[in-house]
């Protein structure tokens, strides 16, 4: 038993592991080379699906796929947040957890178990997206793209919305919670982004489309 | 009494305060899914300028809200002069309640929802179960906190007055604030808190300021008016 | 209201202070002073109750008595901790709420007010109690009177059942709870104390009564 | 799936397992009923020897204690494979379930309870809801700390060879965890306690041992014997 | 002296120091009312030009606050050379003392208050019960921490030259406590905040500058005049 | 006096306090040593009896210490009426002298050292450098706290008397601290566990007296005679 | 080898390794000096033009660093492969240190002092004792908080250019970054922190580009050329 | 050399260290499985006389810790002079190693398995992958704290003069380390710990002397011979 939860650990140790080298991967990403950057991202995530997921699905059968939730729970949230991640950026939309659990079902035959991420770990992902969806705003202003911080706070609002109307009834509340209020603070972040953007816009040109003056900004360089 | 006889009634007291406050644990389960209903739709005044439409439907809980209060008050008749025995119950979610009226009342009429008031929106009585002082005014507080992101969203969508607005209103609470003798506890802290936002506002208002976006006929401050 | 709050806390500390006294005084006890020390501790208690309970019970009235009761409750709890203790001393038995209440009963003169303990307080005063005969066991034992700490082993079982079955029910239950855990420390201190007087007796006297070697060891001093 | 329906459908899945977390919630608040008088009346055990009535009187409770977890696994059943979801509700309480009867083992016939019996006891299956390993270690652990206590309060009333016992059983079962490849968890926390327990059980022992009080026919380890 | 006389002494001189700790947190408890009343009333400073009556209403406490401090050192003067053994009930309310009296003094003067100059404003004289040089400092970074929201205020309303007095001030004041070799304790900690201070300032003179809302007449830094 | 000059004179007088400390803690390192070895030297008497020889050949670092605390004082006397400022600096190491001050002249006549001697014997003036009444009292605990071992061991070695010596000197001593209204945390904490040093020691002179080892000749109370 | 011969040679073990801290705490108090005064002067910087003048003042420090360095470096070749046992002590003032010089490179020349540069300049040899990569890193971090209030600070004064420059620099340093797959928490958190500056100094640019206050010839990325 | 270069060789290094990292978690797993190994064996010495059966089984790992020793030293030789940046790797199981070898040595000769002894048995040299002095003397603490549990477990089976044999052992251990100077660290914390398990194991020989338990040929302390 003791061996099995050793094995998932590594395993979910590994998944977080590259996972995040997936989301390090992303956030490189920039107007000039995104095709290159999201192909590649996309590669290396179907390689942790099959090479380190596999792994977690394949000891979990029955109850103790709830039993040892605590082991693999960090790896899971953290690949959902890389997948979540690469997915925004791609479609600018919100994976879902039928999306994610349609692509695990190739893994069926490498693990001999039909592996089913579960609600929690997909919402705790989900809740983490925000951190790196703040960071990439913010660099996004800084690379001149104002309206993808637009974008994105539309996208994290609308999200943070879905979520405090259930977070109050996932399984462990106090957990949940906690993430919501990180969620809330990179929310006002990327809220703070784009009024510095307006107010500065605003001075220069009063009720222009601000797009202009920053396309014409990124000529420049 | 013997000690074996006073412990035996000891347990039938417990117990019949245990019922109670099963009791009130029911109703203010109740009160916690109108107070997050009502925080949730309060999201979509962040987004956009609050449109009448969105202050009404939010007002439209008051009802339900005064319903709930009157269950709590009904409980708490059962065992007179007990209301700060069993006031934890719901404490934290009167703060909540107290912020939401208090935050509509201030987009509606830019003015401080008074003590009374709150209290009369929530059908509570003085004497009897009334709105306790501190829960009010910690619900201030919570509303001060929210403050500053609602002026940075409120200015991004162009509203750049709304600065002053709450640059004024919250200087004033502050002030108010500041002569109350407080207690070093909750309530101390959270008011400690307010002085980062009223910095905040200030510092939007600076902004729209310095970038000469505000409009001229801008509110003096209330406490002078 | 802030400054009804103050003198609560300031009478509650007095209290406190004083309680404290008494409890220290009536330490002192010994075979020889027994009188005079308890004497004294119950003129002490007195004024105590008199200058500051009286203080106490002035300030409340009708919802104030539990609005109020983080301020005053830590000085309440320690005069209900020194009166059982002095009780015990005198007596060997519990002190009840009722008797308690009772002698607060002559207050109502001076405060104007009718003051009650209230049952929490009680309890957890009660529970205090524990720690005190813990020190009192031990240095009886010093003293020689074994018997002393074999009483208070009695005393101190039936207490700790009595409690254990009314604690979860508390208002406070995690106060309580935290008392429970001290007094079954203060217990456990206590029948090891017996213990060793026990087993040291048994190792020269088998069977015999102790008394008798304490006795001649006391004339010995 | 749109994302609100997703969330939609999720809300409707979250309120079904916190309608399961209400029923388990009402059942364990039986088992801690149960549980509590057992401990209090087992206090009894450390005033004085232990008697056949005293022990009888707490053990009829076990009839109890079945139809409760025969409750849980009842309601388990509409949920299946979830078991460890809901886990963490009834944790607690089953550690005391399993330390009051193995302490009652114990006194009753110097072994340990193996970890089968206790489920049997408790009218759980495999399989189904049965009695999860580790909450059977922790709640050896329990006893563990129970025993020095006992000891002394034993040797106190006279029996002696109680130590000897005690320590026996005792350092049998440290040396049967040591075996455990522990997590570093509450399981391995609890353990690391044992030896302390250990220590003032061989300290009693040593007591009686060096005053001569020690009977000759002392039992040998279970582990040899 | 035989032990018990020996320790009736004892018991005499621990309850003297008993009572001089009492003593001393009636008067603090004094010096904490003034201090908030002062502050409350210097409030006003932020939303509107610093008029000399505001300041003159403030100083009218500086009367008070030397008869409290002289309560202190009379208390003090009753044991001699235990300053330091007692320092820490005064300690809080004499930073926020040092901080009124030198943003005051900054307000009036565009200078920095010195170490004599406020033990001479509060009646302390060096030797006795003077002030202390290290409470002083921290005073002095309260008042650093308070300008960059005057001077956000200031520029508000139209003054933008404050932008370029406060910077030059705390750049010199920066510059000069740089020099300090500061062990490692509250007074650093203090320090270390200072340089987001003078940051914040830095910005505000930037944003006037860059937007011309500088006049001509610009102070000069005062370390070099 | 201009900024830059002020902070000159606070760099210097920073400096001279740190310099001061630096002295302190070069004076104390050695007070360490000098402790440090005592101790060791002391160890011998728990495993034969407390020859004359190793009790002078102790009693002779005093000398040094004396010297110690003379440079102490000499430090001290630099920054009049400061000494609680620097005081945490040799406080532990003036707990262990006064504890083996204590000790040895307790070896020697079986009686308590004054506070007066102790100071007296590091050559402390009151109203000068004086031995802070508190840490007297904290080295008594410590003394108090060291009596069991050394009983337990000279009872090994033969010196069964020894037993009745520190049960007649400790239940004094706790007699004496009873008296006092403690109010600081640490020696209050200290004395607490007092009790238990008296206890273990009678459980000794117990063990002695019920075999007839004691003999005729005990030393009555001190504090009667 | 005895017991007592064996501690013996302990002792001189540890008292020469206590002896080595002694002696690198001295070395690096001296450090600690010295860069306070470097920084000291690079404050001036903040508020004029850079002048050959004041780069060349600090700069003349280089020697009296590499002095410092050389005598740590004498130290740990007495206690060869323990340059790790000891990093400790000097890591902080490390990062001040390469802070320091790659600013100053920076206004100089434009570009980035390389890691090889940097461990020249301070005479440190890889192999012996070397510049700890990671430290340096946490130094260019530090350089990297800096450059936003530098910039504001000589927009102010004048030098438009300078938001161009450091624009550049910081984006080319902050994409070189992004590469290093980070484990070390210190670094890591630190490295986040780097957008924020990025972040505040294109604003800046922006401001004066919006202005046309930009002069034509602006410098290219030095990545690309 | 391009910035972009320099960078890349910085990550290369940062995963080199990851990776040597990654390697010595994998040997020191495996180093924790064997020393819990032994340490289960070595209860058995607890309760019967240690026969040189089991200490010999119980020898026969130290051949598996030279190997896993041995590989902690290849990997460290990779990255030559960075013994003291990895140390935290193995040093808890290495306090443990020491523990047990030293504890086994003593059961064999009665004397102290020196710092040089305990190398030598695991392979280790010094210059290279040597034994830290401060693990080995943690070692000795551990084995002090064992020492009690295991005299109260020898006298309790009939060994009464193992009491003196101890007692001398840890007497001289305590003296030899009372003359180190430690610094304020964790052996320091350790170290003090050493005088309660000298004090319980003095508490056992004087149980077993005044009860003339002891045999006449005891042996006198090992520093003296
Ligand atoms: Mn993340
Ligand atoms: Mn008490």
């Amino acid at each position: 038993m003791y061996e099995k939860r050793e094995r998932l650990v590594k395993a979910s140790r590994d998944v977080t592991m590259y996972s995040k080298k997936v989301i390090f991967q992303v956030h490189r990403l920039n107007s000039k080379n995104k095709e290159s950057v999201l192909e590649q991202a996309e590669r290396d995530l179907a390689n942790v699906k099959m090479d380190h997921v596999t792994r977690v699905a394949k000891e979990l059968q029955g109850s103790e796929f709830w039993k040892f939730r605590r082991a693999y729970t960090p790896g899971m949230q953290e690949y959902v947040e890389a997948a979540a991640f690469l997915e925004f950026c791609k479609n600018g939309r919100l994976l879902t957890l039928d999306d994610l659990n349609e692509s695990f079902a190739e893994l069926k035959d490498a693990s001999s178990n039909d592996f089913q991420l579960n609600l929690l770990d997909y919402l705790l992902g989900v809740g983490d997206l925000t951190g790196e969806l703040m960071r990439l705003a913010i660099s996004s202003v800084t690379d001149g793209e104002v309206d993808s911080a637009k974008s994105i706070c539309n996208f994290v609002r609308s999200l943070y919305m879905s979520l405090s109307l259930i977070s109050q009834e996932v399984d462990d509340s106090w957990e949940m919670k906690q993430k919501m209020e990180v969620m809330l603070q990179s929310l006002m972040k990327i809220e703070n982004t784009c009024y510095t953007v307006h107010v500065r816009g605003s001075e220069y040109f009063p009720g222009a489309v601000l797009e202009n003056i920053e396309g014409q900004r990124m000529e420049d360089n | 009494m013997s000690v074996d006889r006073q412990f035996e009634e000891f347990r039938l007291q417990l117990e019949e305060s245990g019922a109670v406050r099963e009791r009130l644990r029911a109703i203010v389960s109740e009160l916690d899914s109108a107070t997050r209903l009502m925080q949730a739709q309060l999201l979509l005044i962040h987004h956009s300028r609050p449109s009448p439409e969105i202050l009404s439907k939010i007002k439209a809980h008051t009802e339900g809200l005064r319903s709930i209060y009157g269950q709590l008050a009904e409980v708490l008749k059962s065992v007179p002069a007990q209301y700060y025995r069993y006031h934890d119950h719901w404490r934290n979610q009167t703060y909540t309640v107290v912020f939401l009226l208090a935050f509509i009342h201030w987009l509606e009429t830019g003015g401080l929802l008074s003590h009374g008031d709150a209290a009369a929106l929530l059908g509570l009585k003085d004497g009897e179960f009334g709105l306790d002082l501190e829960d009010y005014l910690v619900g201030l507080c919570n509303l001060s906190n929210e403050l500053p992101r609602y002026v940075v969203n409120q200015v991004t969508t162009g509203d750049y007055d709304c600065a002053k607005r709450a640059s004024v209103f919250l200087s004033d609470l502050y002030a108010a604030f500041r002569m109350l003798n407080l207690r070093n506890d909750l309530l101390r802290k959270r008011f400690d808190g307010m002085k980062y936002d009223l910095k905040k506002v200030e510092e939007v208002l600076y902004d729209v300021k310095i970038r000469g976006l505000l409009s001229d006929t801008t509110p003096t401050s209330a406490a002078e008016s």
